[in-house]
């Protein structure tokens, strides 16, 4: 078909490592690979790059270099920050509180805690992905311990009323984690003003190294270690420091967060315009997520009559690099659970799309998935028995 | 993670389309399980002579739908009947496991639109297995 | 002082990344940054560059590709070992048992577990650092889930008699993990031949990129997930890959473990030949660990009458680059407990240095170390009010 182009509208999946980023890691490969923890000059080097690192990745969210702790990646972050406030804070209570609409790192470390004595309470959302502050006031107990609550979602792009969780938990007195992967790069983040404990992150979302990430935890928050070991950050997590990694994390959040305004701006036009061009050229689409309060870059829509993998498989075929539901969940078949959580019937979460922009995003990307996108959706509702009997009925079979 | 020829069916597939007034007509699956198959038979003699598909899921039910059609075209009924999921997947150069299912679909809407031929043509329909659809729901 | 000379002598600690390695990541940056999970052709190189890796791991040590699961580091892979086979096997038993000697991975991980209803028995060492055959068949019980000793020590060197333990667990059907950070690719090793369950390695101590090791999990062992989310990693270990890392540890895998007998030899010899210099020239001086059972690149003695945290500093200002016990542990004034449950007195273990060598060492490395590690011991000694009452009482002070 269209052939070598390739239009990459996957960022929420991954991003690539910018050329700035990439040069901030290199010395630390093969020059100044000396372990921080040890005496000698020569990784002094690599300890103050890390610190310098771990300042930048403060300052971007508001809060202070040392409540910051470099992990793994968002996974592990989001891990640490479950298990890690329920193992610390069991005498104090067994409850904790999340969402139907978390990522799998949080609801599969949930199940396991629910193994392990701890009882989880998943909130609905609405038909936007939204939660309830009300529902998660009624939801709170004096066995409490924890609500973690997602800052966007990574499938339909809404985001939640942070602040006023962080206020509910703040008077009640009970720890508050965010999973703020997606958000990170995104949206303007400050843990103090938010009234945030934890707030995990990933490097890889917002054009740094994949395999880094960071557990913010505010200064005093009782909690145990995941990675037990050495006595790196501050004997919070062990294992000898990924220094190319969480220097190239600084550079990244830098970046991304310097401008965020500007960027976004750029973003949200064309986004908009990618939108605005699908709901008039493709009939019966619906739009997932919340109309305003999504992720600049998050398109997220569900094409009547069709299913979401063959429509990548399509779109693959013409270059244009997508997803439907979270990149963690293909290989289930399955509809997506956030898509069930905000109420679609599982006929159309199967044919949901996502198309998240980044920097990389060019207007003619834009023109070209207006151009290519509504002839492969007709392409498969013409092999659609639903389309079929929709066409002659003039209605669509019941679920 | 689709072989060649799974992916070669879906990207062109074979015998998409409507029957109108069709001998046989066979529909399965539900959209709940994200797939549903219909297919449109035209039989003469006990041949079929035509077959259409329509299709409402993943590549593999696609892929599967044009295979099974190409493999009973020109078949008589009992051969149709005959042909069985494992060989539709093989066929296309195998499927991934977590997509075996797809090719159940297509045995399943054949002996489907078979048996509603029989029926419309007063004979007995041949007696159908019980399918077991492994989709896993939450 | 002898100024700009650096003589790196800490590879036991972390090792540069090769060249060779780092050219092997460099497309998987920028370009080739797809996630493997994503149906898109464009990710399928990322894809296939992790299954590469994972044959030359398994490769290296006679493992199959499906029974090696990638993860941050071996901190992360030993927490994962203990924790997950802990975990998922707490109806059969509770009773663990390890060593005195193991790295602070297995020694931390193990107090979470006595905290949460484990039992763990802590095998002694002999005066070389060896476990007794005898006292691990003896501490078994019916509640053994678990033997986890590590291949070899990190500080003294000493290389355990792992076929031997494989047997033991064997033929009490008990799992047998091992801590092998410091033994792949100085030590061949053969996961089936020897009976091991699981095996814990990091890229960084064989010259590939830091954050990033593996854990071997023998197919059909019972483990629960440490980090739990996406389905990466055949489901086992959620969190999106980290592709250059991993096609880092493939390559320097393959590298480390290609040539392992004549790659060890020119080491062993450099390593005599520098432990006998100092043996020669430095009086009242002790090796630790065994005498032949040793990783090749280590050295470890104790010089009597000094401390090893001044015999550092000064050996940095000659440019040398080395360490006292292990690592992760300075920054802590307790002797190691690797040197005490050898046997050592504190005074004695506070005198130690571990010199480790690795494929950059050269030769004159050798001679500038018997050169400049003589007269700083010197200098120290005749500081100490210990030598001085030697000196003068003709025998070492009882402690
Ligand atoms: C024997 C041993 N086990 C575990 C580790 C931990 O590995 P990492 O620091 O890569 O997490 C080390 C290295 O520090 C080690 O030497
Ligand atoms: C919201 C959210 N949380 C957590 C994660 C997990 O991050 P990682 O894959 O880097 O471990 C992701 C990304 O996959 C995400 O989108
Ligand atoms: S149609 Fe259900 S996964 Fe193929
Ligand atoms: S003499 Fe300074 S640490 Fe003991």
């Amino acid at each position: 078909m269209e052939g070598k182009r390739l239009v990459y509208m996957d960022h929420a999946a991954t991003t690539y490592v910018k050329p700035e980023v990439l040069d901030a890691m290199m010395p630390y490969f093969t020059e100044n690979f000396g372990n921080p923890s040890s005496i000698y000059t020569f990784s002094r080097k690599s300890k103050s790059a890390i610190e310098e690192a771990r300042e930048k990745v403060a300052k971007a969210i508001g809060a202070k270099a040392d409540e910051i702790y470099f992990t793994g990646g968002g996974s592990e972050a989001d891990n640490w920050a479950l298990k890690g406030i329920a193992f610390a804070n069991k005498d104090k209570g067994n409850h904790i509180i999340t969402t139907k609409i978390e990522h799998h790192a949080i609801l599969h470390a949930c199940e396991f805690l629910e193994k392990n004595g701890f009882e989880i309470t998943y909130l609905n959302v609405d038909e936007n992905g939204m939660i309830s502050l009300d529902e998660l006031e009624r939801a709170i107990t004096d066995k409490t311990i924890l609500i973690s609550i997602m800052f966007a979602n990574n499938e339909i792009g809404t985001i939640e009323p942070i602040k006023e969780i962080g206020e509910i938990a703040k008077k009640r007195n009970i720890y508050f984690h965010t999973d703020a992967v997606q958000a990170v790069g995104n949206v303007k983040i400050d843990v103090k003003d938010m009234n945030i404990d934890l707030l995990s992150l990933a490097a890889h979302k917002f054009y740094g190294p994949k395999g880094v990430g960071a557990l913010y935890i505010k200064k005093g928050v009782k909690i145990e270690n995941l990675i037990h070991g050495g006595g790196q950050e501050r004997k919070r997590r062990a294992g000898t420091e990924n220094i190319p990694g969480i220097v190239g994390l600084g550079k990244a959040i830098e970046l991304a967060t310097s401008d965020i305004d500007s960027h976004n701006e750029r973003i949200i036009k064309m986004r908009d315009r990618l939108l605005e061009g699908i709901m008039e050229k493709i009939p019966h689409t619906k739009l997932n997520g919340h109309p305003e309060k999504r992720l600049p870059g998050n398109i997220n829509v569900s094409f009547r009559f069709i299913e979401g993998e063959s429509l990548l498989l399509l779109l693959d075929q013409s270059g244009i690099c997508a997803s439907t539901g979270s990149a963690c969940s293909s290989g289930s078949l399955d509809p997506s659970h956030v898509l069930l959580a905000i109420g679609l019937p599982h006929e159309i979460a199967h044919g949901s799309l996502r198309l998240s922009l980044g920097d990389a995003t060019k207007e003619e990307d834009i023109d070209y998935v207006l151009e290519v996108l509504p002839k492969i959706v007709q392409r498969l509702r013409d092999m659609s028995p639903l389309y079929e009997t929709f066409k002659h009925k003039g209605e669509t079979i019941n679920v | 993670m689709y072989s060649d020829k799974v992916m070669d069916h879906f990207t062109n597939p074979r015998n998409v389309g409507e029957i109108e007034n069709a001998d046989g007509v066979g529909e399965v699956g539900n959209p709940t399980c994200g797939d549903i198959m219909k297919i449109y038979l035209k039989v003469d003699n006990n041949i079929i002579k035509d077959v259409k598909f329509k299709t409402f899921g993943c590549g593999a039910a696609i892929a599967s739908s044009s295979m099974a059609t190409e493999l009973i075209k020109g078949k008589t009924i009992e051969e149709a009947w005959n042909l069985t999921n494992k060989a539709v997947a093989e066929a296309l150069d195998g499927l991934p496991p977590v997509k075996m299912h797809c090719s159940v679909l297509a045995e399943e809407a054949i002996h489907k639109a078979i048996n509603d031929y029989r029926t419309k043509n007063g004979l007995e329909p041949f007696a159908d297995k019980e399918y077991v659809h492994d989709h896993h729901h939450e």
